[in-house]
C-alpha cells in the first residue's frame, strides 16, 4: 500500500526532466557509508484489508469503557460524547490543516480556537486564555515557569494533595535548574493551611492549589489569595472543567493563573491522549503566557476577523529569549472542547456537574449502607475515596465481574462517578465493595 | 465574518438533556459549603443541534487542510492523512480505554506501544523510545533533560551550553533556554551547512550537546555529519536529532547511524497523522542504549504473562506528561508506519525528494535559489529577486498564491535566507499538482513584472482580505468582547 | 467547473491492493471460457487515494444540505438530520447484517423492524405496516398495488379509476397509471380544498379510490375530509393517503382516524433521516385490518422464542423490492421516533406549524399569498405581482435566494397556483433564521422594484451561474465524453 | 430531546407576532373530533444518553459480519469496504442536501451522480446510465416495464435462474395488467435456450437474463441478441457489477438494458437496505429510460456544468403520462458506489473479482477433497451451489461454529466468496460442511 499518486511512469519521466536516470541519484549527497542499504525491518507493508484485521485484532484485545463500568478517574474522566461531536471533528479542513499562520485561508480554525478561548474565560472566571497546551500536567509545569519567570522567584509550593503525576511532571521541567519545589503538607485530604502559608518567603513565586483535589476533596480554599498576594507570589489553580458547571470559579477566588486537564470536555479517554491542557490568567500576565493566542482584528476592508497574535512571546520569533518552547497546541481537542461546551450549553454543563455530584452523593450512602467509610472526611465534587484494606484486591475482584474500579491509594480506593454511571451501576458496585468481595 | 457562536446563543434555547435522574436530586448546597459554589453559571452559548453543526460546518468551509490541495508548509511536511488511521484511533477498543485500567485489560494497547517503539528503533537506528513526549517541542525538551540528566549523573556539572546552527529551529534555542542553557550559534557556511572551523571554535568542556536537523532547514543533507560528531563527541559532548525534516531520509539513512546520541520524530510530520490545526502531534524520543536508563517511565516490557508499564526506573528523568503519550496519535502512526513497511517507507522518501528536486528544478529560472543544488525533502527559494526588481515581497507572493487554491510555503525562514520561501512538496503531491504550483508561481513572477499591485493586495480570493496584525498586537481582544470587559 | 473525476485519472497511478492471494492464482481462463471474459478493463479512473478524497470533499463542498442553511423546499420537509442517527445506523450490529442471516443471528434488527412497525401504527392510527418500499412514490406504489389486489380479490373488476385532486403530487397520478388505473381529476374549489360537488360527480363503482394528500399542497388542512371519506366509501371505493405533508399534523391527528384505508409515510421527510442528494429515502405503508393480508411479504411476527420473518401469508401482494426494506433509513426513523417520543413528535409538529405561519403573516405584505389563511407546515406563495408589476419571475426570485445563501423553495407547484413558491420551514429551523429569510425576500420584492436586472441575472454568487436547461435536454450529455461516443 | 431551537419565550414571541394565543389556535382548522387528544403512545422521548444505550442493546444482539465470517451471497455480497469511503459519506453537504433540482447551488452532488453514470456505462459497456433506482430487483421491474411500454407488447420472459426475489418483485409491478410473465425452463442450472428461444413470439417485449445467475452459473449466453433481436424483443440482462471486472459487459453480449443490485460497490449489507439499483440501456431508449438523469451542460458564461434533465419523462412534469413513478433515486448509495469505484480503482477492481472468482475455486477444491459435489456442472464467477441433503442443518450447524454460512437450495447450499474470505476460513468451512457436520 502506498499513499502516493505517481505511477511508474511518471517518475520516469520527473528524473528525466530533472535531468536523473534514476532514484539513486536524488540521495547522491549522502555518503554511502551513512546508506543503510537494506530496507528497514518494518515488515513488507500492509495492504488496508490486512491493516484493519490487524488493528481490529489489537483493539479486541482491550476492555472498553463501551462494554464495563467505569469508576476510574484521577485526572481523566469517562464522559458522554454527543454523537454531533466526532462527525464535525471529521470535518477534514480542520484535522488535516496546519497551525493557522496564513489567517486569511484559516478563518475557521482561528475563530474557533477564539471562540475557545472565549469559552475557557467563561468557565474559569480569567480574562485571558490560550489556544491550549499539551495537557493538564505539563500545563501546570508552564504555569509554574511562567511564575517563577515573571517573578525572578524560584520556589514553586507545591500541595501533597496535587496529582502525583502532575508534581512528577513539575519535578522533571525542574531540571532547569530554574525552579525549586517546595511540598506543602496535607492534612486529612486537604492542604495543611497554616503550614503552608507558612512557607511563602520572598523567594516564593507561586502557590498551587488543586480544586477539587487529586483525592477528590474540595480544598478550604477561601484566605488563600490575600495572603499570597500580600507575599507577592501568584496563585496558581489546577481545576477540573466539568465542576465549574457547579463550583466558584479560579477568578473568583483570586487565582493568577488556572490550568487544568480539557479532557473532560469531549474527548475520549483513549488511554491517556491526546487530550488538551487549557491556561488562563490574568490580563496582567498576558504577555508571560506561553502558547499560541488568537486575537481579534480588522482586515483591509475593515472587516472583523481573527488572527495569531502576541507572537514575539513565542519561540519562532524569540528563539533562545522565549520562555517556553511550546510550538503546536492541541488545536483539534480544543476544537472538541469547543464543540462539546456548545453541544451542551450553559445549561447543559450545569445539569451534568449537578448529575455527578449527585450520583457520587449517592455512592457515598451506598457504600456507608454497607459500613464503609471515606478516608477523608471533606465535601467532594464527583470522586471520593473509599477506605478498604487491600484496594488492589477489590480491583482484581472487580474486573473479574466486568467493573472496571477506582485507583489504588494506599489504603483506600479513589472512585469516581460521571454522568454516564447508572444507579444499578452503583449499587452493584456498593455490593461487591461492600458485600461480596469484602 | 462568520457569526461568533456566542452571538447565535439564544437563552433557553440549549439542546443537550440528561436522562432523568434515578437517585436523590440533593441540592449541592446541601452537601458543599455554597461559599463553594458558583452563584451564576458559566456563559456559554444555547443552541440547538442544528445551530451548533452548522456554525462549525460553516466554520470548517473557512479552513484549508491538505484535502483541500497543496500545501507545501516548509518543514511542516504536510503530507495526506490516511483515512483508515482516523478509523483506527476511533475504535472503541483504543479509544474507549481509560489510562488507569488494569494492565490486564489493555493488552492490545499495550501491544501496540510496544511494536510501536520497536518501529521507532529500527527506523531511527536508535535503541529506545519513549512515546510520552506530545509534540515535537516536547520530544527536544524530553531530549535536553535527558542529555542534562546524563551530564549530571556522571557530575559533568560545568556543561551549560548548547550548541545550535544558525538555521535551526527556533524551538531548539527555546528549548535549550528554557532548560537553563545558555545558546551558542554556530554559523553555517557558504554552502549552507554546519561550518566545520567555527563548530570546532565553539566546541569545548562546557558544552553540554550540539542540535542539529539533518537534512537541515535548507533541506541540504550535513554530508560532513561523521565529522561533526567526532568533534562534539571527542569533547564529551552529545549529539541531538531534531526529527522534522526525517521525511527528506528515511528510509534511506539513520540519524543512530551518523552519531547522534538522542533524537525526536514528528509522528505528526514523517508518519502522517494528522496537524489537526496546529495539533495534537506527538514527540517520540529515542536514544542509545547508554542514555536509556534516563527516559520518561513508565516504558513498557514485555514478560511471560503479557506487556506491562515498567515504573521501576531509578535513573529516569520521571514525566513530561500525564499518562503515556498521545496514544490515539501513536495508534496512527503505527498504521501509518505499518502500511508502508520497510519498502514504502524508503519509496515514500525517495518521491518526497524527487517532487522537491522536481519543483527547485522548474522554479528556478523564475525565483532565486540560493543554495540550488541537490535538496532533499525542501528547498529554499527566495523572493529577493522579485523584491529588488518589482517592489514584491515574499509576503505578496505568499498572500497570492491563495488566489491560486495553494496553501503559501513557509515564509521568511530560514533567517539566513533573506526573503525565503521554503517549499515541501511532499510524496503524496501529484505531477499534476506540482505542474499547476509551478505554473502559478511563474503566473505570479509574470504578475509581479507587469502588475505587482495586484500582488501587493492579494489575496483577492479569500473570505477575508490581508489581515493588521499589528493592530491585533497593539490592541489584543482575546475573547469574545460581549463576554465582558477582559 | 471541477475536473471530472476522470480527467484526474493517472494510468497505473491507482491506489488499491489486494492482500498477498493465499490460494492458488489460477487464471480466469482457466476456469472461464474466454469468449466470457472481459478483454479490456472497464475504464475507471485510476487514483490515490489523496486524490479521490480532495475530488469528493471539493464536490461537497459545491453541494448545500440542510447543514449548510435554512432549506424551505416546500413538501419536501427538509429538516435536521440528526447526527446520532448517523451513528446508530453505522453500528456494526447494524450495518454489517447480511439479509439472509439465520433468524437467531439476527434478533436485534428483527425487534428493531417490529417495535418500528408498532411506532408507525400508533402515529398513522393503523393496524399494520410494511417497512418495505424504498421512498415515498414506491410507497404509493404498492399502496395502490394492495388496493388493486383487493378489488381483485373481491371480484370487484369494474374498479379502474383512480381519483387525485388537481392539487396532487405528481407522483400520484403516475403511480395510479403505472399499475393501469385511468386517473379522474377532482378539482379544487375557491378554498383550495377538494370541491366535494366535483367529487361525488367523479365518483362511482369505477372508482378503485382516492389519493389524497392532507394538509394539501397548499398547506391547507381538508377540513371536510370525513365527508370525503363518506362520499369515497359508500360507493366502495378506498382512501390512499399521501404521507409528505403529514408533518402538518403528526402527532396532532391521525390519518388513520380520518377515514384512510391506505396510506405511506415519508421517513426522510416526517421522520428526520437525510434525504442524501436524492435518497435513499423509505416509505412504509400502513393499511387498516381488513387490508392487511395483502401487505407484501414478509411481516416481522413474535413468537416465544423470538422475532421472525413471517411469509405464510397467501393473500400477500409479494414483493416490491428484495429483503425487508431500506433497514439503515428505518435505523434512523426508529432512533427519531424513540427520540421525539409523543409529546416531541406533537412539538414538533406545532413548532413547525407555527413557523409556516410566522413566515406567511411576515411575508404576505410584499407576496402574494393565494390561499391567505391558517396554514399547517407550508404555505404557497406566488411571484404574482411581482411578474406583473416588475416583470420578475419566480424563478428570479427562487435564483436570487441563493445569492442570500438560502436555498430557494420549491417553485411552480402546485400547478394550481401561477408562479407558485411552495414555502416549507420546518420545525427546526430558529427564528433568527427565519427573521433572515423574510428580511432576504423582503429585500428581492425592494429589487424587483428597483433592479430587477439583478434579479434576472441570478444567482450571482454561487459556483457556475444560471444554467442552460434546453440546451441539456436537446443534444443530451449524459456520460463523461472521454468515455468515448455514447 | 428536541431538535428544535425554540426558546419557550421565542414561541410565545413568534405566536403573538401572527396574532395568536396560543399553540392550540395554530390547530384551528382541524376539526375537534379528528384531533387525538392525547400524546402519541410513543414514549416520553429518549435523551442522547438513554437513546445510545437503547440503539447498542439493539444491536448488540445481532450476530455481526465484523466478528464472523460470512458465506452467504444470493444478491447482496461482504465486500471491503475502504475507510475512506464512509468518511466522505459523512459530508454533510452531500447527505442532507435534497435532489439537486437547483442546479446553481447544487454542481457537487450533479457532478457526482454525471460520474456515477459514467462509471455504470463504463462497467456495463452501454450507453447511458440512470442516477440508480431503488435496488435491484425493483430495477428489473422497471426495465420490464420499459420493455413493454416501448414496445407495445405485453409478455416478459423470465428466466427458473433468476433471484427469486426478482421475480416475485416483476410479478408484484404485473398487477398493473401491462406485462405478462412468462418463465423460461432452466437445465443444470442455466437457461434451457432452445426451449426459451421457442417461447419468443410477436407479443413478447423482452427476455431476461441474469448473469451469473441466481445460482452462480455463467449462462451460455452467446447466440441470444441475434434471436431476441431478431424477433424485436429487447435483451434484458442483470448483472453483478463486481463480476464485471472479469466477466464480457452486457454491451458486448448486445443488451438492450442491464440492470443489477449496485450493493457490492461500497454499499455495506445492512440487513438488506439501503441499497441501490443501476440501470443502464443503449442510446435509442435513453428517453424511455425511467428515473433522474444528470447531463452535462453550459451555464450562462458558457461554463461546462450539470443539470438535471429530460425531465420531460418524469413523474413530476409528466404526472399522469409518465411510464414509471420513480421520484427518489439513491443518491447516496449511487455515490458510495462512485467513491468506491474511484478508490478501487480501474485495476483494483478487476483484481477483487479475480480474487473473488480464485476463492470459490480454492474452495470448490477443498469441497470436492471432502467428496462433496456442486450441484450445477457450470463455470461460476463467486458463488456456487454445494450438493447437500440437509442445507439447513449444515447451516445451524456453521452457525454454532459461528460461521455464517450460505443460502438454502433444495438439496444445496449456495455458498459465496468475496476478497475478504480467507484461505483459514475457506478451509474451516470445507472442513465442517465436509467432515465433522455431515
Amino acid at each position: 500500500m502506498r499513499y502516493s499518486p505517481h505511477s511508474p511512469t511518471e517518475v520516469e519521466e520527473m528524473l528525466f526532466s530533472i535531468g536523473m536516470k534514476n532514484k539513486a541519484e536524488l540521495f547522491a549527497d549522502i555518503p554511502d557509508r551513512l546508506k543503510l542499504g537494506r530496507d528497514l525491518e518494518l515488515g513488507p507493508g500492509l495492504t488496508e484489508m490486512e491493516l484493519n484485521r490487524h488493528l481490529k485484532e489489537l483493539a479486541g484485545k482491550n476492555m472498553n469503557l463501551d462494554d464495563y463500568p467505569c469508576f476510574l478517574g484521577a485526572g481523566a474522566y469517562d464522559h458522554y460524547i454527543p454523537a454531533a461531536l466526532d462527525q464535525l471533528l471529521l470535518r477534514s479542513e480542520f484535522y488535516t490543516a496546519y497551525t493557522p499562520y496564513q489567517p486569511e485561508i484559516s478563518q475557521g480554525i482561528l475563530q474557533a480556537i477564539f471562540e475557545y478561548q472565549t469559552m475557557i474565560c467563561a468557565l474559569t472566571g480569567m480574562d485571558v486564555a490560550n489556544a491550549s497546551l499539551y495537557d493538564g500536567a505539563s500545563a501546570l509545569a508552564e504555569a509554574c515557569q511562567m511564575a517563577c519567570e515573571g517573578s525572578r522567584r524560584r520556589k514553586v509550593i507545591l500541595p501533597a494533595t496535587l496529582h502525583p503525576e502532575y508534581l512528577e511532571v513539575v519535578k522533571s521541567y525542574a531540571i532547569s535548574g530554574k525552579m525549586e519545589i517546595i511540598m506543602a503538607p496535607e492534612q486529612e485530604g486537604i492542604i495543611d493551611k497554616e503550614a503552608t502559608l507558612a512557607l511563602l518567603d520572598r523567594d516564593s513565586a507561586c502557590l498551587v492549589i488543586q480544586q477539587p483535589n487529586f483525592f477528590g476533596c474540595i480544598e478550604e480554599i477561601a484566605g488563600w489569595e490575600k495572603a499570597v498576594h500580600a507575599n507577592k507570589s501568584l496563585l496558581i489553580m489546577v481545576v477540573n472543567p466539568i465542576s465549574l458547571g457547579l463550583l466558584k470559579s479560579p477568578g473568583e477566588w483570586g487565582a493568577d493563573i488556572v490550568v487544568g486537564e480539557g479532557q473532560p470536555l469531549g474527548n475520549p479517554l483513549s488511554f491517556g491522549g491526546p487530550y488538551l491542557g487549557f491556561m488562563a490568567c490574568s490580563k496582567k500576565y498576558m504577555r508571560k503566557m506561553p502558547g499560541r493566542l488568537v486575537g481579534q482584528s480588522v482586515d483591509s476592508n475593515e472587516e472583523t476577523c481573527y488572527v495569531l497574535t502576541l507572537q514575539a512571546r513565542e519561540q519562532h520569533i524569540r528563539r533562545e529569549q522565549a520562555s517556553s518552547n511550546i510550538c503546536s497546541n492541541e488545536a483539534l481537542n480544543a476544537l472538541a472542547a469547543s464543540i462539546y461546551l456548545s453541544l451542551v450549553g450553559r445549561q447543559g454543563l450545569v445539569d451534568i456537574a449537578a448529575r455527578c455530584h449527585q450520583l457520587a452523593i449517592y455512592a457515598r450512602r451506598q457504600m456507608e449502607n454497607y459500613g464503609l467509610s471515606l478516608k477523608y472526611p471533606q465535601a467532594f465534587f464527583n470522586e471520593f475515596a473509599v477506605e478498604l484494606d487491600d484496594p488492589a484486591r477489590i480491583n482484581r475482584l472487580l474486573l473479574e465481574q466486568g467493573i472496571i474500579g477506582g485507583y489504588e491509594l494506599p489504603g483506600a480506593l479513589l472512585l469516581a462517578f460521571t454522568e454516564k454511571r447508572s444507579r444499578a451501576e452503583i449499587d452493584r458496585l456498593a455490593a461487591l465493595i461492600g458485600g461480596e468481595c469484602r | 465574518m462568520s457569526k461568533v457562536i456566542f452571538a447565535r446563543s439564544v437563552a433557553g434555547g440549549g439542546g443537550f438533556f440528561l436522562p432523568p435522574c434515578d437517585v436523590a436530586e440533593i441540592e449541592p448546597a446541601a452537601e458543599i459549603n455554597p461559599e463553594f459554589l458558583r452563584a451564576e453559571a458559566p456563559l456559554l452559548p444555547e443552541l440547538s443541534e442544528v445551530e451548533v453543526v452548522r456554525h462549525y460546518v460553516e466554520l470548517s468551509q473557512r479552513a484549508y487542510g491538505v484535502d483541500n490541495g497543496f500545501y507545501p508548509l516548509g518543514s511542516c511536511t504536510m503530507k495526506y492523512n490516511p483515512k483508515i488511521n482516523e478509523w483506527a484511533a476511533r475504535l472503541p477498543g483504543f479509544a474507549n480505554l481509560h489510562p488507569y485500567q488494569p494492565e490486564e485489560s489493555v493488552q492490545g494497547a499495550l501491544e501496540l506501544l510496544y511494536r510501536a517503539e520497536k518501529l521507532c528503533c529500527e527506523i531511527g537506528g536508535m535503541d529506545r523510545f519513549t512515546l510520552q513526549p506530545a509534540a515535537g517541542a516536547h520530544g527536544e525538551l524530553t531530549g535536553l533533560m535527558i542529555i542534562k540528566a546524563y551530564h549530571q549523573h556522571r557530575q559533568d556539572l560545568a556543561r551549560t551550553k548548547i550548541l545550535v546552527p544558525d538555521s535551526a529551529h527556533g524551538t531548539n534555542p527555546a528549548t535549550a533556554h528554557v532548560l537553563g542553557f545558555e545558546v551558542v550559534e554556530v554559523k553555517s557556511n557558504e554552502e549552507g551547512l554546519v561550518d566545520l572551523q567555527d563548530l570546532k571554535a565553539c566546541m569545548s568542556s562546557e558544552v553540554a550537546g550540539l542540535m542539529l536537523t539533518n537534512p537541515n532547514t535548507l533541506g541540504l543533507f550535513e554530508k560532513e555529519i561523521e565529522e561533526i560528531a567526532t568533534v562534539v563527541h571527542a569533547d564529551g559532548g552529545l549529539l541531538y536529532y531534531d526529527g522534522a525534516n526525517l521525511n527528506g531520509i528515511v528510509g534511506v539513512a539513520r540519524p543512530g547511524d551518523m552519531g547522534f546520541d538522542v533524537l525526536h520524530f514528528n509522528l505528526h510530520k514523517t508518519f502522517g497523522t494528522p496537524h489537526g490545526g496546529g495539533g495534537p502531534g506527538s514527540g517520540p524520543v529515542g536514544v542509545k542504549d547508554f542514555l536509556s536508563g534516563f527516559l520518561p517511565h513508565p516504558l513498557v516490557e514485555k514478560k511471560e504473562e503479557g506487556y506491562y508499564l515498567d515504573y521501576d526506573r531509578p535513573l529516569s528523568i520521571g514525566k513530561v506528561r500525564s499518562f503515556y503519550g498521545n496514544f490515539g496519535v501513536i495508534v496512527k502512526a503505527y498504521a501509518y508506519m505499518m502500511a508502508l513497511g520497510g519498502p514504502g517507507l524508503r519509496e515514500a522518501c525517495e518521491l518526497a525528494v524527487l517532487n522537491s528536486n522536481y519543483l527547485r528544478h522548474h522554479l528556478q529560472e523564475d525565483y532565486h535559489i540560493p543554495f540550488n543544488r541537490l535538496c532533499k525533502h525542501e528547498f529554499v527559494a527566495s523572493g529577493q529577486k522579485q523584491l529588488a526588481e518589482n517592489g514584491v515581497s515574499t509576503l505578496d507572493i505568499a498572500k497570492r498564491l491563495m488566489d491560486y487554491g495553494f496553501h503559501p510555503p513557509t515564509v521568511y525562514f530560514p533567517l539566513i535566507v533573506k526573503e525565503a520561501l521554503m517549499i515541501e512538496p511532499v510524496e503524496t503531491e501529484s505531477r499534476e499538482r506540482l505542474d499547476e504550483f509551478i505554473a502559478a508561481m511563474r503566473e505570479i513572477a509574470r504578475e509581479a513584472r507587469e502588475n505587482p499591485d495586484i500582488l501587493h493586495q492579494a489575496p483577492h480570493s479569500t473570505v477575508i482580505k490581508r489581515v493588521d496584525e499589528v493592530r491585533a498586537a497593539r490592541q489584543p481582544i482575546l475573547r469574545w468582547p460581549g463576554l465582558g470587559a477582559e
